[in-house]
């Protein structure tokens, strides 16, 4: 019986203090009608060994082409150390630190988690984790409109340049608070937001502000004068970032006069793997003055009976388990161990080799852009600076292009016609630290085969 | 010691990133952060030594007995890991084209189908990043059944007194009203109650069965009658599913949608408070609103391809509840647990989890431990209740807790159920041995006898561990919520 | 400074308390004619990055055959969760237990470690590890020297169906000794070593004799006859086994009537990766009454201060740190790690998975056989009974096709004709627990294919 | 408790093995076991929480500072491991085809050629599988070359008074009589002793450099002078070379052989005593006899192709020392921290680790310690020598060792080298930070403070750890090797 102990004498003499003659007398409270019969669609048991085979041969099948993708999930090196630190049984088998004293483990590293995230997005403090960067961002909303009391519109303006998946993730997720969420306009020609696209709203009570750094195109928005405008609304401004990105360009707290309130984001880029999507976990941090209105956990430093220092679950009346459907938010299983490695992740590069880092995505970017650009109808689709995002526009159909150099076992971005009816021939291309020049120069090879053969 | 305390400005031990920085000088001033963020700056070995250090101080599966009720702290396999870090499934870009990703696919694929199987359900998607969200969905899907039949009066969702927070929480998420439905002595939903409440305003109810009571609910049939007399539906918390994996399927008892907690169940590891995945299977009136993506199959059995299936193939859906498709390394792992428990090992799980229950109540009892429900069946968990020690000897269910700790013994949920006082919800699961427990009842028996002999004692406790009870008012009052240099 | 820690502010500090101005005086007592020059075959540092992308290019380029090679080294199933025990930094990177208080884990493991390897090999002691089964047998035949006072011959007769390079370690390492190594020849027909052999021998003055099970070729020697044999001639038995056989054949400790004296062997088929050769380890066993010549260290159970059970060294008397010159070997690291791996693999499988593992490697052995003998020409090379090892005769050199066998990904086995002159057709295949049926299937198809292309 | 006491008979929890027992019956009775070994049965979630909890009893670089003298107890890169267990290097046969080696022998080329660079040797051969093979290879070959020179005489090795025991027990199992060289009170060798103890009889002298005394034997050009006049050779016993890495080579001091300990110097983990890997490296002279297997290079640069030499190759070889080529996942590890060393770091070993053994030798003379070789520098490690604290107050070296445990700090090397009374060999590593040493020091003086005091309570040490001072003398009176039902 896989995983479970019990000879049978164990269960005779089990069943005997329990008193009943089989293991199938425990069940008679439910009524026979119910009792369900063999399962159909469970195949028998595979040992570990039979089991692991399957999955080198399914693993292997999706395995070996050169990632160009990013579109919110990102290809980064993490340490080896990350991992076999945050997979050790203490941090990956325990739970929720609700017993305190037989937790400090998990309670500090997330204390220093939050103090870290708190200092990368130069607000004062963060939560302990959301599920991911969307539904981060719509808990953020959520947030924003529980936090800002004068405001009554429950109107949240949200760009165009905000992730695709991240604003139908938010509708859907807000979808029954009566909140009115108003897509702002995009420049075309630059691929940001611009101040004219805000005029119409100038002056009207809006409740808070998503603004994205960098955007969903990997370009550059002019976040200080976004962030004084909303403030000059009266709304709130929720950072939307890349943390990565965080080590080089100016970050949410310190944004325009009085920096965004709340920032969010998805924190996979920091030392948590693809993974086909997850786990990743949300971030959020936000200003002394709304940290009441925070969803999620938070992990306060206090003392013990001997007035040693330790840490514990605080503020937990804002939370599920204490104020039910009073809650800021119903999370309670949240992401704590890519949390966990996140953190190691992040005392392993320190602010000089996340820079370091941070730069190296930017480098590679600009490389392959004059790379890729030195083909006779690629370029750029917008004007403005990048981070290590770039639309390129190209001379056919981005899905075409696209289907052809996975032939070519180059997966060579996101198809932004998918989500921008005007971007049809337009890829989101990706390249981080973990491109050489080579892996580019593969890039370039491929790409100028597909057009050779698309376009004759 | 904090990481912070053990930076020294300048310490650059690492072979982890690049030397140099790069050159930024194409991007303008306005752009570039001003000043560096205080990050710890620490070496390798350090970073190494002081996170390996930390996990010392934490109770956990792999090193303790864990019997933490509602959350089926089972053994978590190491080859569940092992399968979810294959180069292949660890590095797959959530976008990758579907020409790459028919390994991965296949295995959602197949897990959709089992957990259609064990639920007795029509239709899964796996999206759900945990339980909470799981049943965010869900309800959402009954407001969308509701509302796409503009029944717009249905503003309320029931929920038992004894429910898990979440659903309640989840509910005023979803824009509906709460209604708390009381439950009786036995641990049973107080149906003649129940009748009274509902009516044309119910877009729905809450269940848990095995409840949080650890009973198994046995008018379950004339409840969901009731509901859906009504126009109602049923909703099931699939927390205590462990109870009856391979016994009873939800669908069988009349639920329209459920969610799984797979972290539990499933035994993917809790990660310290996550993550879990919390995938939702929907009976037959729910298929539109599924939330996206969902794994489709075509092409014969021999050989299928699969592929994506979105908002264009589910138009009804409630939509994406995250950027991709939720948290595809847990639903990995309990892939990989579902094929090696297998069909046997899954119609084992309920039994077994039953078994040990049944017998830690038994032996408690019979050490003098008083049983929430003493005339029912145990079902996966059972609750004692500590009110008697509480008055004859000042020692309280968290005494007893915290003094747990003190023999190597992670404690039980405790104060939850809120409608059982003083109470401890105990949750063995199917894979601790004999032996475990009967070193759990030994230790509250031992601990019953200091509560006699030395209260005090008791309610000093913990004495072993790295801090002494903390100062919660403290740290509420005096929020120090992050380290400053 | 990868893994340095120094700021440039500690540097100057430590020295100022040293009193130097620089690190380069520090090295001031070394005659400056001795000072190196710059290393030149020593290329600049690769980050973690660079290197993990290098290894996995050049791990790549070996991996992906089917292998069918055994001769000393078998690919078995390994739980996931072994080594992922086995490397807890707390294992890993502590060293000898010298500190016993701040050791107990991995004494009392090797404790553990011990008792199991005792009662596998149906022998009293064991100790903590030798470096690999062919040193180990050169340790066994030096013990036996010593141990065997009677014997004043110093001859130890070790039959030829020992594995070659086994016994080249043996002589290499004894070589100063002065000690006689005598061939056994061994029987053509059934590849094993026949009484008759032994003949010659019958009542000279032996010191001690090697018994193989199963043998180099995989066949099971007569080991009841052998072992009374060499009792007979006061001889010392050394029992040289593979310790996943042992599983469901008769152990050295039952071998005849009194039982071997001396078990050893390689410890790999218990959870150690193949990985190219090592690090494997050598396990020996022996009788109580000769323990204090063993070799290597040794754990003993005690008491504390406060009569609460411990483990520590012990015999400490018979190692070269404390006797120097006149210790029993000059081991000193041993294979601790894959001892630590081996032990939690054992008690993971138990003696029943253990038997079933065995098992299973036995059935498959004797399925690929039957496959392959059912192509023209392939014959069993000897008469008598295998393990999960095989020598099969072909109708063309065995050297010739093994090459054409990896062409198409399949490691066809061991050319025994490299020690062997007169098997220079005759390959030695081994099947594990874990090839499949079609693994077996490919490989018939492969090698009928093969044939074909060398026979016409 | 023992795994042995956790097991229960007809335990079979685990998805490890076949389920069934295989059909042995084509095999004859004589061959078939009769009686099971008694392993324990337990199931998987109990056999990872025994080794998880036995683990948590030790010490180690993970967790500790551990500056155990001669041993270089320094970081172990994780990405060293991540390298070494890709799948393609862990599952390789070690008898695989050339056509599927190409990648991990071109790694141990690569290897070999760094090592000869460092040592300024000529040839290297990395099949030792510790050092003291190391050792056996290096006099072995020693003696080879005598023998090829029918210089028969030649039965004595020399071995310093401070040497470690494998160096002795070493020359012993290659046939040789040892004679002792005694050391000055300076450290180093007795040069003039050593002329007397020198003649046709002298096979070699084998030494360590920095000694075990912790300081640079500053008279070895006029030892190798000594030697090599009477026809002798000179074996470098690599232990130390930490000290001097990158600053001085073996080969450029006159030795003609030597060893290094890869778990040392090159950092790869020491596993509880091991495994290690001892590569030899020799001058011109002693080519001809390097061990086999060796990795060749053929072709050009850039289409290279390596193969294995073996006795074919190497005729003279003393042979193979291992059944396949010793350690090479420890080989692997060691080329992978050479490569991310790289040049520039390979030359700053030496320096921090000699930076920090004066540092810490520096505070802790001032913190009223008596260092053994006060006048010299110290390498890599030093030695403080207990003896006027053992006089006293009756703590010895032993004492203070045990009492460093309950400040979490692990004991440096006690008793050795054996001529200098009451020591402790103390070698921080170049990664470990001043902190780490500071509080060290820190710990020392406060031991020093209670050796004052309050003496007995240093003797009863230590009080922190899972057992107190275990009685040796039991152990080996009442030998307990193995646990019996
Ligand atoms: C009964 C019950 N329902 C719902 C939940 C919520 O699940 P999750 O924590 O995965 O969001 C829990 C988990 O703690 C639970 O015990
Ligand atoms: C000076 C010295 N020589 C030789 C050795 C033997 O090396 P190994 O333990 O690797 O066999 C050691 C190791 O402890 C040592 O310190």
């Amino acid at each position: 019986m896989p995983f479970i102990p019990h000879t049978e004498q164990d269960v005779q003499e089990m069943l005997e203090t329990i008193g009943v003659s089989s293991i199938e007398d425990l069940f008679d409270e439910i009524p026979p009608q119910l009792r369900a019969g063999e399962l159909t669609q469970v195949p028998e048991a595979l040992s570990e060994m039979d089991m692991m085979r399957r999955m080198r041969e399914r693993a292997a099948q999706d395995d070996g082409a050169l990632c160009f993708i990013g579109a919110g999930a990102y290809e980064h090196h993490i340490p080896a150390a990350v991992w076999d630190v945050a997979t050790r049984g203490e941090f990956m088998t325990a739970y929720t630190p609700y017993q305190a004293e037989a937790s400090q483990g998990t309670l500090q590293l997330i204390y220093e988690y939050q103090s870290m995230m708190a200092t990368l997005m130069a607000m004062d403090v963060s939560n302990a984790s959301l599920y991911d960067g969307a539904s981060g961002l719509a808990e953020a909303v959520l947030m924003a409109v529980r936090a800002n009391r004068k405001s009554k519109s429950r109107k949240i303006l949200v760009p165009g340049t905000v992730h695709p998946s991240y604003r139908s993730a938010l509708e859907a997720i807000v979808e029954a608070q009566n909140i009115e969420i108003v897509e702002v306009e995009w420049d075309q020609q630059s691929g940001t937001t611009l101040l004219d696209a805000l005029g119409p709203f100038t002056g009207e009570d809006i409740t808070g502000m998503v603004i994205a750094q960098p955007n969903f195109f990997g370009q550059l928005e002019d976040v200080n004068a976004l962030t004084d405008w909303a403030h000059a609304q009266k709304a709130l401004v929720i950072g939307l970032v890349n943390p990565m990105a965080m080590a080089v360009l100016e970050a949410p707290g310190n944004w325009g006069e009085k920096g965004a309130d709340i920032a969010v984001g998805d924190g996979q880029p920091l030392g948590v793997p693809m993974a086909s999507g997850g786990p990743y976990y949300g971030f959020m941090c936000c200003t002394s003055a709304i940290v009441r209105q925070m969803p999620g956990r938070l992990i306060g430093r206090t003392v013990d009976l001997d007035g040693k220092p330790g840490y514990a679950l605080t503020l937990q009346a804002r939370e599920q388990h204490i104020r039910r459907s009073k809650a800021t938010s119903n999370i309670c299983t949240n992401q704590g161990l890519a949390v966990t490695a996140s953190t190691i992740y992040m005392s392993m590069q320190g602010p000089d080799g996340l820079a370091n880092t941070a730069g190296a995505c930017y480098q590679n970017t600009q490389a392959l852009v004059e790379k890729l650009t030195s083909i006779e109808g690629v370029e750029k689709a917008f004007s403005g600076h990048n981070f290590h995002e770039v639309a390129l526009t190209l001379p056919a159909k981005a899905s075409a292009v696209l289907e052809k150099l996975a032939e070519r076992e180059v997966l060579g971005g996101f198809d932004l016609g998918l989500s921008y009816s005007s971007l049809e021939n337009t890829v989101l291309v990706c390249v981080t630290e973990t491109k050489t020049d080579s892996d580019l120069e593969v890039y370039k090879l491929a790409l100028a085969d597909v057009l050779t053969e698309l376009n004759g | 010691m904090l990481i912070f305390e053990q930076s020294r400005s300048g310490r650059k031990a690492t072979a982890q990133s690049p030397a140099a920085a790069a050159d930024l000088s194409g991007l303008p001033e306005a752009f570039i952060r001003k000043e560096k963020p205080a990050l710890p700056e620490v070496s390798e070995l350090q970073a190494i030594r002081h996170y390996t250090n930390l996990s010392r101080k934490n109770f956990s599966i792999d090193t303790q007995f864990y019997p933490l009720g509602s959350c089926t702290m089972k053994y978590n396999p190491r080859g569940a890991l092992a399968a979810a870090t294959l180069p292949g499934i660890l590095n797959r870009h959530p976008l990758a084209p579907e020409s790459h990703s028919q390994g991965f696919l296949s295995c959602m694929y197949e897990l959709q189908e089992m957990l259609k199987d064990v639920t007795g359900m029509k239709g899964v998607s796996l999206t759900p990043m945990a339980g909470a969200q799981g049943e965010f969905a869900g309800v959402a899907m009954i407001r969308a059944y509701h509302q796409a039949r503009n029944d717009d009066a249905r503003t309320e969702i029931l929920v038992p007194s004894a429910a898990h927070g979440t659903n309640p929480a989840t509910a005023v998420m979803c824009g509906f009203k709460v209604r708390e439905v009381p439950v009786n002595s036995d641990g049973d939903v107080d149906v003649d109650a129940l009748k009274t409440l509902v009516g044309p305003q119910t877009a729905g109810i809450m269940m848990t069965n095995p409840s949080t009571c650890g009973v198994f609910e046995r008018q379950i049939e004339e409840i969901a009658q009731v509901i859906h007399d009504v126009g109602g539906l049923l909703y099931y918390d699939g927390a205590n599913l462990n109870a009856i994996l391979g016994k009873v399927k939800p669908g069988d008892m009349g639920f329209d949608v459920m969610h799984m907690n797979l972290h539990k169940t499933f035994a993917t590891p809790h990660g310290g408070g996550g993550p879990g995945a919390g995938p939702v299977a929907v009976g037959e009136r729910l298929l539109p609103y599924l939330p996206t993506p969902i794994v489709g199959k075509e092409g014969s059995d021999d050989a299928p391809s699969y592929r994506w299936l979105t908002d264009k193939d589910i138009p009804e859906t409630i939509g994406n509840l995250s950027a991709f498709m939720g948290n595809a390394g847990i639903l990995i792992r309990a892939y990989v647990y579902a094929v090696m428990l297998g069909k046997g090992g899954m119609h084992r799980v309920g039994e077994y989890a039953t078994l040990n229950a049944n017998y830690m109540a038994k032996q408690l009892e019979k050490a003098g431990f008083q049983l929430a429900y003493p005339d029912r069946r145990a079902t996966h968990e059972f609750i004692i209740t500590l009110s008697k020690q509480t008055k004859d000897y000042g020692v309280n269910a968290m005494d007893v807790a915290k003094r747990l700790l003190d023999y190597n013994l992670h404690a039980p949920t405790t104060y939850f159920p809120l409608l059982v006082p003083e109470c401890h919800l105990i949750e063995p699961t199917e894979t601790e041995s004999k032996e475990a427990m009967d070193e759990y009842i030994a230790a509250m028996a031992s601990i019953l006898k200091e509560a006699e002999t030395d209260a005090d004692m008791v309610r000093g406790a913990p004495y072993t561990q790295p801090v002494k009870r903390l100062d919660d008012v403290k740290a509420a009052r005096e929020l120090d919520l992050a380290w400053k240099a």
